[in-house]
């Protein structure tokens, strides 16, 4: 709470997000203390790596520091305190932190925890909440997820002329001259994250993990990668229409799922028809959609990445253009 | 003793928020929330065991490589601002 | 036994620290990160209601009865993962604005818009 | 011996504690940035050493032991590499600055690291 109002005071917006990194893992440890730890997974990749690094990125291009706010706040303090009273004045009805007999916990719940483990065969409830019984809504997550990637594609593409690399080339090596020795850890670390983000995609089913989570690692060591060898290489190294193919590939994976599904006679991402064992079906329906959802989210978090900081180099070499 | 361990990595976490928040500079900031990441990984691992749960050490991995991949960036780009008023002051 | 409803209150403060940045503060930038306090502060209500007193991590194991609520977890597992699609679309979108404007500051903009007509 | 194990993992984990206090205490306290990034040091592989050897030798599954080995190994891999880095780039922008001498407007002097 403290960091949260700390970000509102300060005024150079690279110690704001170095909060904002804070903020992130402060929030997923608070997950992980609330029992909640598939989310603290997605929290901890998501809100205290893939965040950070995306605002660092656009701040190197549009500038740090912030102009002084102008007019009186008291209006908007006004506004929000008032908000904020009535806010805490509707909480007075709800039910107390912990309690076991809150409505919220005797609907659905109970069944997704008494019978799923019969129905589908997976220890890991969020698992099978997530890909089995809500499947259509984590399908329409996903498709959001491309769509933003499509969105961020659109907005930043840049074209770029070999000219242009070369001298980018040359900036990033002078540049990359003292990073020898996290070029070599990174070197050891990179394979071991790749695998670990591979243990995190199939354990899913019995631990924390999963496609979204697993997606996200995967793309932070394309990050680390990007960042320590240079854009360019890491552009030879994984090929840009490569990735948006397999962004679409994995949606379209992850929908003919349900249309196999259907055609088999039953409902639109019903795995049960997936084989002649339910179970059986089950599982293979949740390991093919977690890999849809994986592919996905990877490729979408390197396509992102990849076109902010094509702009933030486009901008670097403006910048040096400019100055000589 | 897990107990303890906790509230002093919990007592070292205020504090390196503390230093983020004052950091003069930015790589204090960059160095405390370098340490807070770390003292991350310790607490989950801890709060692991002293919830009795300590299969879930997936997430302090996650942590770990996490940090290491945020400070680089960190740097990374902040490298970026200086090379840009390196280039300011050529000319 | 008012207390007991604490985690309400830490969610509505944090909520109403995003909200005024998003309101009083001009610099777009600063409004996405305001705009991910709140999210972020809406995360943490949903975790909160699910954890039930004495329960553990949902995932199933031998010889534990009381596990916290699975469904919240799900569905905000799958909003974090939105919200940085949606935060990252955000950043372009003032990448582009920077690009055209020469600025993020929402009044300055501003004054360029009305120059303009 | 089960009584010893527990012992000397109480041990391990007090010492990391009271390492990792001592460096919040320094991450405070100290003057300018290259000392406290030597108080981080010390917190950052000493104590997580300690306290991650503790737990092992308060563990006695298999699994956790081994995933607690692979946070032990990656966080000595991890933090002096990172903190390398660090020392790194603040040597070389006080360097640029001592070079251009000119001040800075935003808040990013090192201060002379004379205490």
């Amino acid at each position: 709470m403290g960091v949260a109002f700390a970000i509102v005071l300060m005024k150079d917006l690279l110690a704001v997000i170095m909060l904002l990194g804070i903020y992130g893992l402060l929030s997923a440890s608070f997950f992980v203390a609330m029992d909640a730890v598939d989310v603290a997974f997605t929290e901890a990749s998501v809100g205290a790596g893939i965040a950070t690094l995306l605002m660092l990125v656009a701040i190197s291009i549009t500038g740090r520091s912030e102009n002084p706010v102008r007019h009186k706040p008291f209006l908007a303090l006004a506004v929000v305190i008032i908000t904020g009273g009535l806010l805490i004045y509707g909480t007075l009805d709800m039910p107390y932190f912990g309690s076991a007999a809150a409505p919220i916990h005797q609907h659905v719940a109970p069944r997704y925890i008494n019978d799923s483990m019969q129905e589908i065969g997976v220890p890991n409830i969020v698992t099978s909440v997530l890909a089995s019984y809500r499947a259509f809504d984590t399908f329409g997550e996903v498709v959001v997820i491309f769509t933003a990637g499509i969105g961020v594609l659109a907005l930043l593409l840049v074209v770029r002329r070999p000219k242009d690399i070369e001298k980018i080339d040359s900036l990033n090596e002078s540049m990359h001259e003292e990073h020898l020795i996290l070029r070599i850890v990174t070197k050891m670390l990179i394979p071991f994250i790749m695998l670990f983000a591979f243990y995190v995609q199939f354990h899913g089913d019995f631990g924390p993990g999963g496609g979204f989570q697993a997606g996200v690692i995967f793309a932070a060591a394309i990050f680390l990668y990007a960042m320590l060898f240079g854009l360019s290489t890491a552009r030879r190294v994984i090929n840009q229409s490569l990735i948006q193919i397999l962004a679409a590939t994995g949606v379209l994976l992850y929908g003919s799922v349900g249309v196999v599904s259907l055609l088999n006679g039953k409902e639109f991402l019903d795995y049960s028809a997936l084989s002649s064992d339910p179970v059986a079906g089950q599982h293979l329906g949740i390991l093919l959609i977690e890999l849809g959802v994986g592919v996905t989210v990877a490729s979408v978090m390197a396509i992102i990445f990849f076109s902010f900081a094509g702009r933030s180099e486009k901008k670097l070499l403006q910048d040096n253009k400019d100055s000589q | 003793m897990l107990i303890a361990a906790t509230i002093a990595i919990l007592v070292v976490m205020i504090m390196a928020v503390t230093r983020a928040i004052m950091g003069p500079t930015l790589y204090d900031r960059v160095l405390a929330v370098n340490m807070f990441g770390t003292k991350t990984v310790l607490l989950i691992s801890l709060l692991g065991f002293v919830m009795g749960r300590p299969e879930f050490l997936d997430i302090a991995i996650v942590y770990a490589l996490i940090n290491f991949i945020s400070v680089i960036g960190v740097l990374r780009y902040s490298d970026n601002f200086m090379l840009k008023r390196d280039g300011q002051n050529k000319n | 036994m008012i207390l007991g409803l604490y985690n309400y209150w830490v969610v509505v403060v944090l909520m109403m620290v995003g909200f005024y940045i998003v309101i009083a503060h001009g610099n777009l930038i600063k409004k996405i990160v305001g705009l991910t306090i709140f999210q972020t502060s809406v995360f943490i209500f949903y975790i909160s209601m699910a954890k039930v007193e004495g329960g553990t991590a949902p995932i199933l194991t031998d010889g534990v009865e009381q596990y916290s609520n699975p469904l919240p977890h799900v569905l905000i597992l799958t909003a974090i993962v939105v919200g940085i699609a949606t935060t990252a679309l955000a950043l372009a979108l003032v990448v582009r604005i920077k690009e055209a404007y020469g600025s993020i500051e929402e009044e300055e903009i501003q004054e360029k818009d009305n120059l303009d007509c | 011996m089960d009584t010893l194990v527990q012992i000397s993992s109480g041990f391990f984990l007090l010492v990391g504690s009271f390492l990792c206090i001592s460096g919040g205490v320094g991450i405070l306290r100290f003057p300018d940035f290259y000392t406290r990034m030597h108080a981080v040091g010390v917190t950052e592989t000493l104590a997580t050493a300690m306290i991650l050897i503790g737990l092992i030798l308060h563990n006695p599954e298999f699994l956790v032991d081994i995933k607690l080995m692979l946070i032990l190994l990656m966080t000595l891999f991890i933090s002096p590499s990172a903190s390398h880095a660090l020392a790194n780039a603040a040597m070389r922008n006080e360097m640029l600055q001592a070079n251009e001498n000119k001040p800075d407007s935003e808040s990013e002097q090192v201060k002379p690291s004379n205490p």
